[in-house]
């Protein structure tokens, strides 16, 4: 049987707003992005005076289904999951849905099971945005690069493809590597592609982390090449203040957090919501 | 120096090994220590050098009470010990092995290489060693190896040297030079303790013995004043009649026999062996004994040459091929190759039959267990139960369990490298007995052995190899330790 | 030759030791289910309970696995890359049209080859099985990489056995627990009452002496870690079905918590000495500490620490004392 | 105990096998600087070198340590948490108004400190090296992430020594290759010519018998796993500075690449036989790969598998032959 047996069930009892219980499952918390949506969670909450629960399944698909598991176990009312992979999390939508929770993606959406609403920026579009950006800035055909985040990861896709959908026809994307999202990484593999191909004149990061480290490989190269991130973290807002970075696809992880407990408490008190809440994208650059 | 150990006590776990021992060296003087296996003269010596801490007693040096915490205070104080273990670094080079823990230095607290080698070639020139220094101690027989431990010693400069049976894996040649040195040595006033099962050098260079049983102190007495019975009977704790028990097999068919047989350290080597028969194999340290042995069994590659078992000819590319014909190798170095150490003496003993207990896949225990306690109680392995570790035994017992081992596969052909190494005179007699059973049921025994003795007193026949070729064969009546002895070095 | 100071010295009260040797996993498993019911009763839940066996068969499937090729003195870092590999693969054949549970089947098998490349580099290649197994890792990764082309592969269909294999119920207990649980059994079985079996522990144990006893060690190695890599590959299916897709970077890291659950059961990394029972207790150690943690809600960065510190603590009290 | 089935064996041809084993490594990285600069010539231009260099040299650090560590038979999988712990602690200490060459300092010994740890876990604790580092890398990873609450720590000034540390150059040489150089001659005098060096051989080669022989292993051992602390912590340092920050996530792994690198340089996992040299080039042939691949635009997944077969074949050719 796909169920859990009758006896293993726990009772769901009636409940009072200020009794709420909300889970929070996060994809990682070793990246500020996600320590900021976390932190937009938490205090919006707070704010409202809910109950939190938090895990981080660290990157691994499979550790989410347990922690979303957890969750349930300890009686949460609605359940905001930040998926590491849309395909995987289905499996733990369906037995939130099976006992009855109510289910909220962040940042990424689930492929099957019922979700109440997703509240997301559009990574798709944001790559978009940057490619736009540098074809502004540049002109079509410019020589350029893409830093590429953890292969495989769903951030890594959807940026890469928004960035291909302009790119392709646009710019002539001459390298293509993947640095992990990794400041470390971005900073060797960036000096590697300059030597590779000394003639680029952009750089697209898949996340500020990486773009950070790209820009430290441009300055020890002394070549003028303009590096576009995606995030908008702190460290990121400072480098385009100082001039060093030219861009960035800010996004608002905070803001993503708190539409998320709004949502989440809306669907708990019976109110409909809308499918998919977009939270704001907009391109930060010096002029900002 | 002079040495005073009085009701030492010592225990390991449980098991009290030491009870209230007594030992006394003078200076100047070699001291015979002799015991069964087990009986506590390693750990002894141990307690005295500050490797294993004394439960009770006292230790006295040149009259003044003094305990080492460990064997490198002991050392520094002028005691250095040999040990029954060699020390080796196997991947390190001869030069180095010597001089491990006590380089000499110079400026900035570098090591001073051209003082450790001319160093080193003194002792070797003095124990009369050609090896080279730069060779890797890995691959030196065990015999080098243990001149290497003993040039090592003598480099301490030091004022009482203990040797734990040093003549073990050495030949005759490298007895006679030890004994040169150690005569030497003691005109410096070096005292010795001489730990050996070999009754003859016992005679031969002591000045007096003690002799230990059950961790006690039996007596101490002058070599002059005491006989070859009298040590035995204080051993064991009873007569022994003949150390040698008769041999009345009659050997029958040829069982056994390699043509031509070469190999990386020897050469076209030729022999048979009957069933019931021992060969005894003798030889100079490492003339290729052992490596004609493992290239038999299928160890080492051979380049050419056949075997025949039964007069059929068989291929042996490894150990399980030989299994199943039904041979059995005991190996020189029992530790390392002969026994798992944590496995019982039970699952050691069924390690190579183990197919023949699982007729349907599954090990069916009762069988094994009988068939075990069957092999344990013939071969008088001295041990509360199957179970026990094997690694707990004593020297003597581990090695009846390697040969029980073998004797589980119902062997046609039997290879015994130095089945005797380190064994005490008692274990050693019944080892003796159990190949003249083995021969009465009609196995065929080939014996390496570097102890003449043995070989004279155990062998139908004798081969002699010398330097990775068959020298001379001299049957059991003619030979002699001299004969044995100039094919061996090569002469005629 | 490796040994530690205190070979030389004798183990004192032999008999205290080895009860707490057998015990002393268990006990750590008993204190720490304690504390965890204590703080928060909705640990013993059936629920939970059921939950909790679900989330260790994985490891526990990888730790049976490992527990063989640490018995033997060899270590397998490969086995997150080739649960990764086969679940790809496995998804694949599902897609393109295979029945799943013949894909399963094939994948399995798929992952014993990936476990033999890895024992024959070991055995004729003569390497050592870390830096075997650390590069067959990077290169499993690549190829899941090369063949996924960094995306997940979904769209598996509804075949209702292959849902039921990774999140159904079986007489009310989870398909992933039952799989574990006659994994178990049947492994034991061979472990502890088979000449294979006992081989394992010998060549462990001491390997020349293995061999010159007549053993095929290079045989009884490679078979012991395709073994692995066919549980690897089996702990993979069960993933795919829960995660109902195969994710390009599944696996990663779960060759540590696997060596971490043999150690904590008592097996001793120079090979030779251990019990697979063990391995089952050391699992539902790390499972019971990251179930627990969740529950007690210790944030993420503190449960690393506890991790830890607990697993210190638990091969500190069991006195492991292998070099 | 454990040995392969070559143990039992005599090596043919001992003389070309000497040589094969010093050369061995230093071949295979003349083949792959041969073949990438053929395919791609701009490798070889003297800013790429330079650049190289700087790449390799915080690997170089680290496995100069582990060659220390692996040689006495152990193995310490906690440098990259070592390296991420002490670069966020330095960092905090420059941001709250610390010199920032003195905040290195201090970084480096709370390294050794750290390091010191695995050294007692090891010796007092009587742990596996594999277990004890592997519980202290969860450990150190999980304060790292409570310490840094898992941002990164930036603002770290403009002190010119400090960014010279990892970005500047001496002489026409990255400032982190010069620190790889003199530590590397440090080490290699250390290693070959001094008591301690011979102990470190000493202990992997026998450790009983280096007992026996009145070195003090668990002094030893504690040293030697302070100083891969130590290096750790010192290629934690440059990172932080080429970074300008310090990252909760540094140090990914990193335990892999340097076990790697020590082993393509020869030296045996089993511990006792080696040379720091060896590692050197290890470290260049992995530095070379992944400068190379990149060079050559290989997709970064295709560089996995061109990686880990990379590996297999420079140890298949070095022929190592421990267990
Ligand atoms: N480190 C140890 N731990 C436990 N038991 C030990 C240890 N060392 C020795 N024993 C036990 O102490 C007893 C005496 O051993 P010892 O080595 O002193 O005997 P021995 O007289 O030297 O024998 P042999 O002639 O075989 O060398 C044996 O029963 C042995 O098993
Ligand atoms: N593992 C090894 N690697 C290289 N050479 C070896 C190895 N083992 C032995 N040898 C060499 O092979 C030769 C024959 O050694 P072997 O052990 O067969 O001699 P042996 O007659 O059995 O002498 P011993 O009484 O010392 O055992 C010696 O020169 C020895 O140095
Ligand atoms: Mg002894
Ligand atoms: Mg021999």
């Amino acid at each position: 049987s796909m169920e859990p047996p009758g006896w293993a069930k726990p009772d769901q009892g009636e409940k009072k707003i200020e009794d709420l219980k909300i889970g929070l499952s996060v994809s990682t918390l070793n990246n500020p992005f996600f320590v900021s949506l976390k932190d937009g969670v938490v205090k919006e909450a707070e704010a409202l005076g809910i109950e939190v629960k938090v895990v981080d399944a660290q990157d691994d698909s499979a550790k989410q289904i347990n922690d979303v598991e957890d969750l349930i176990q300890q009686g949460v009312d609605v359940l905001l999951i930040n998926p590491t992979d849309s395909a995987a999390i289905s499996t733990a939508v369906q037995s939130a849905n099976s006992i009855g929770i109510p289910v909220i993606t962040l940042d990424r959406s689930a492929d099957k099971g019922e979700v109440e609403a997703l509240v997301a920026s559009d990574n798709v579009k944001g790559g978009e945005m940057a490619a736009k950006y540098i074809v502004q800035q540049l002109g079509e055909g410019a020589l350029v690069a893409e830093l590429e985040g953890v292969p495989g990861a769903s951030a890594t896709r959807e940026r890469g493809k928004g960035f291909h959908n302009i790119a392709d026809e646009k710019l002539q994307v001459v390298a293509k590597q993947a640095a992990d999202f990794d400041r470390t990484k971005g900073l060797t593999v960036m000096e590697n592609i300059i030597q590779a191909n000394p003639d680029i004149k952009a750089v697209f990061a898949h996340n500020d982390e990486m773009a950070l480290g790209a820009i430290e490989a441009i300055n020890s190269s002394g070549k003028e090449i303009m590096v576009i991130g995606f995030d908008g973290n702190d460290d990121a807002l400072k480098a385009i203040e100082a001039g060093q970075l030219e861009a960035t696809v800010a996004q608002q992880p905070d803001l993503i957090g708190q539409l998320a407990v709004k949502a989440g408490l809306d669907v708990v008190q019976g109110k409909k919501v809308e499918e998919n809440i977009p939270a704001p994208l907009k391109l930060v650059t010096i002029e900002e | 120096m002079h040495i005073t150990m009085q009701g030492i006590y010592k225990a390991f776990g449980t098991n009290q090994v030491l009870t209230g021992v007594d030992f006394e060296l003078k200076e100047g003087e070699v001291h015979a220590l002799m015991g069964e296996n087990g009986a506590g003269k390693s750990t002894m010596m141990n307690v005295l050098t500050g490797l294993h801490s004394l439960d009770q007693g006292k230790i006295f040096v040149d009259g003044k009470e003094m305990y080492f915490k460990n064997p490198k205070e002991a050392e520094q104080a002028g005691i250095t010990f040999i040990h029954q273990e060699l020390n080796i670094w196997p991947e390190m080079s001869v030069l180095d092995n010597m001089f491990i823990g006590k380089e000499p230095k110079k400026a900035f607290g570098l090591v001073d290489s051209a003082k450790m080698k001319s160093l080193a070639q003194e002792q070797f020139a003095r124990l009369d060693v050609s090896l080279p220094l730069d060779k890797e101690a890995g691959s030196c027989s065990v015999g080098e190896q243990q001149m290497i431990e003993i040039a090592k010693a003598l480099l301490t400069k030091a004022k009482v040297i203990i040797m734990d049976e040093p003549t073990a894996a050495l030949t005759e040649r490298e007895i006679q030079k030890l004994f040169e040195v150690i005569a030497s040595l003691k005109k410096e006033g070096v005292s010795i303790v001489y730990i050996s099962h070999r009754m003859e050098e016992i005679f031969a260079i002591c000045d007096r013995i003690t002799v230990m049983r059950d961790g006690k102190t039996v007596d101490t007495k002058a070599i002059p004043e005491t006989n070859f019975e009298e040590v035995v009977r204080k051993m064991v704790g009873r007569e022994l009649t003949d150390r040698f028990p008769k041999r009345d097999s009659k050997p029958g068919e040829t069982v056994f026999e390699v043509k031509n047989l070469t190999g990386k350290a020897f050469r076209d080597v030729s022999f048979s062996v009957r069933s019931g028969e021992i060969v005894g194999v003798s030889g100079l340290m490492g003339a290729g004994r052992t490596e004609i042995m493992r290239g038999i069994f299928g160890l080492d590659p051979i380049a050419s040459g056949e075997v025949l078992l039964n007069g059929k000819k068989v291929t042996i590319k490894n150990a399980n091929q030989a299994v199943h014909l039904g041979i059995g190798f005991i190996t020189e170095d029992r530790k390392d190759e002969g026994l798992v150490l944590d496995f019982s003496i039970k699952d050691n003993i069924a390690l190579p039959s183990l197919y023949s207990f699982a007729p349907k896949g599954l090990i069916q225990e009762k069988a094994e267990k009988d068939f075990v306690d069957m092999l344990i109680k013939r071969l008088t392995v001295k041990t509360e139960s199957a179970e026990t570790r094997v690694g707990d035994l004593s020297g003597g017992n581990q090695q009846k369990v390697v040969i029980a081992k073998w004797i589980g596969i119902g062997p046609k052909e039997l290879i015994l490298d130095e089945p005797t190494r380190g064994v005490d005179v008692g274990a050693k007699r019944e080892i003796y007995q159990l190949m003249n059973e083995l021969t009465n049921r009609g196995v065929a025994i080939i014996m390496v052995s570097s102890e003449l003795p043995e070989v004279l007193g155990m062998s139908d026949r004798i081969l002699v190899v010398h330097e990775g070729k068959i020298a001379g064969e001299l049957p059991q009546e003619t030979a002699t330790q001299e004969n044995i002895m100039t094919l061996a070095t090569g002469g005629q | 030759m490796k040994a530690n100071s205190e070979v030389l010295q004798t183990s004192k009260g032999n008999l205290l030791q080895s009860v707490t040797q057998k015990l002393g996993p268990f006990l750590g498993l008993l204190i720490l289910v304690v504390f965890v019911s204590v703080m928060n009763p909705s640990f013993l839940e059936p629920l939970n309970i059921l939950n909790l066996l679900r989330q260790v068969s994985i490891n526990a499937l990888i730790a049976f696995g490992m527990t063989f090729v640490i018995l033997t003195g060899g270590i397998d870092l490969s086995v997150g890359a080739i649960l990764a590999l086969s679940s790809a693969l496995t998804a694949g054949m599902i897609v393109s049209g295979f029945d799943p549970m013949l894909a399963i089947l094939i994948g399995c098998l798929l992952g014993a080859i990936f476990g033999a490349v890895n024992g024959l580099l070991i055995t004729k290649g003569k390497m050592a099985p870390f830096i075997a197994t650390l590069a067959t890792m990077t290169l499993f990764r690549g190829l899941t990489l090369v063949y996924t082309e960094g995306n997940p592969i979904t769209g598996l269909g509804d075949n209702i056995l292959f849902q039921l294999f990774g999140r159904g119920y079986f007489l009310g207990i989870p398909v992933p627990a039952v799989t574990m649980i006659v994994t178990f059994i049947v492994l034991y079985v061979l472990l502890h009452k088979t000449p294979f079996g006992r081989q394992t522990y010998a060549i462990g144990g001491n390997e020349k002496a293995a061999l010159i006893s007549g053993i095929k060690v290079p045989r009884v190695k490679v078979l012991i870690y395709s073994l692995s890599g066919f549980l690897a590959a089996l702990s993979g299916a069960i993933l795919t079905s829960r995660l109902n897709s195969a994710q390009p970077t599944a696996g990663a890291s779960y060759e540590l918590d696997a060596i971490a659950a043999v150690v904590l059961g008592g097996t001793s990394l120079s090979g030779g000495k251990g019990r697979i029972f063990g391995t089952m207790i050391g699992v539902l150690i790390i499972g019971v500490l990251n179930n627990g943690l969740n529950l007690l809600g210790v944030s993420s960065f503190y449960q690393q620490v506890v991790k830890g510190i607990v697993i210190i603590i638990a091969v500190l009290l069991d006195r492991k004392k292998s070099a």
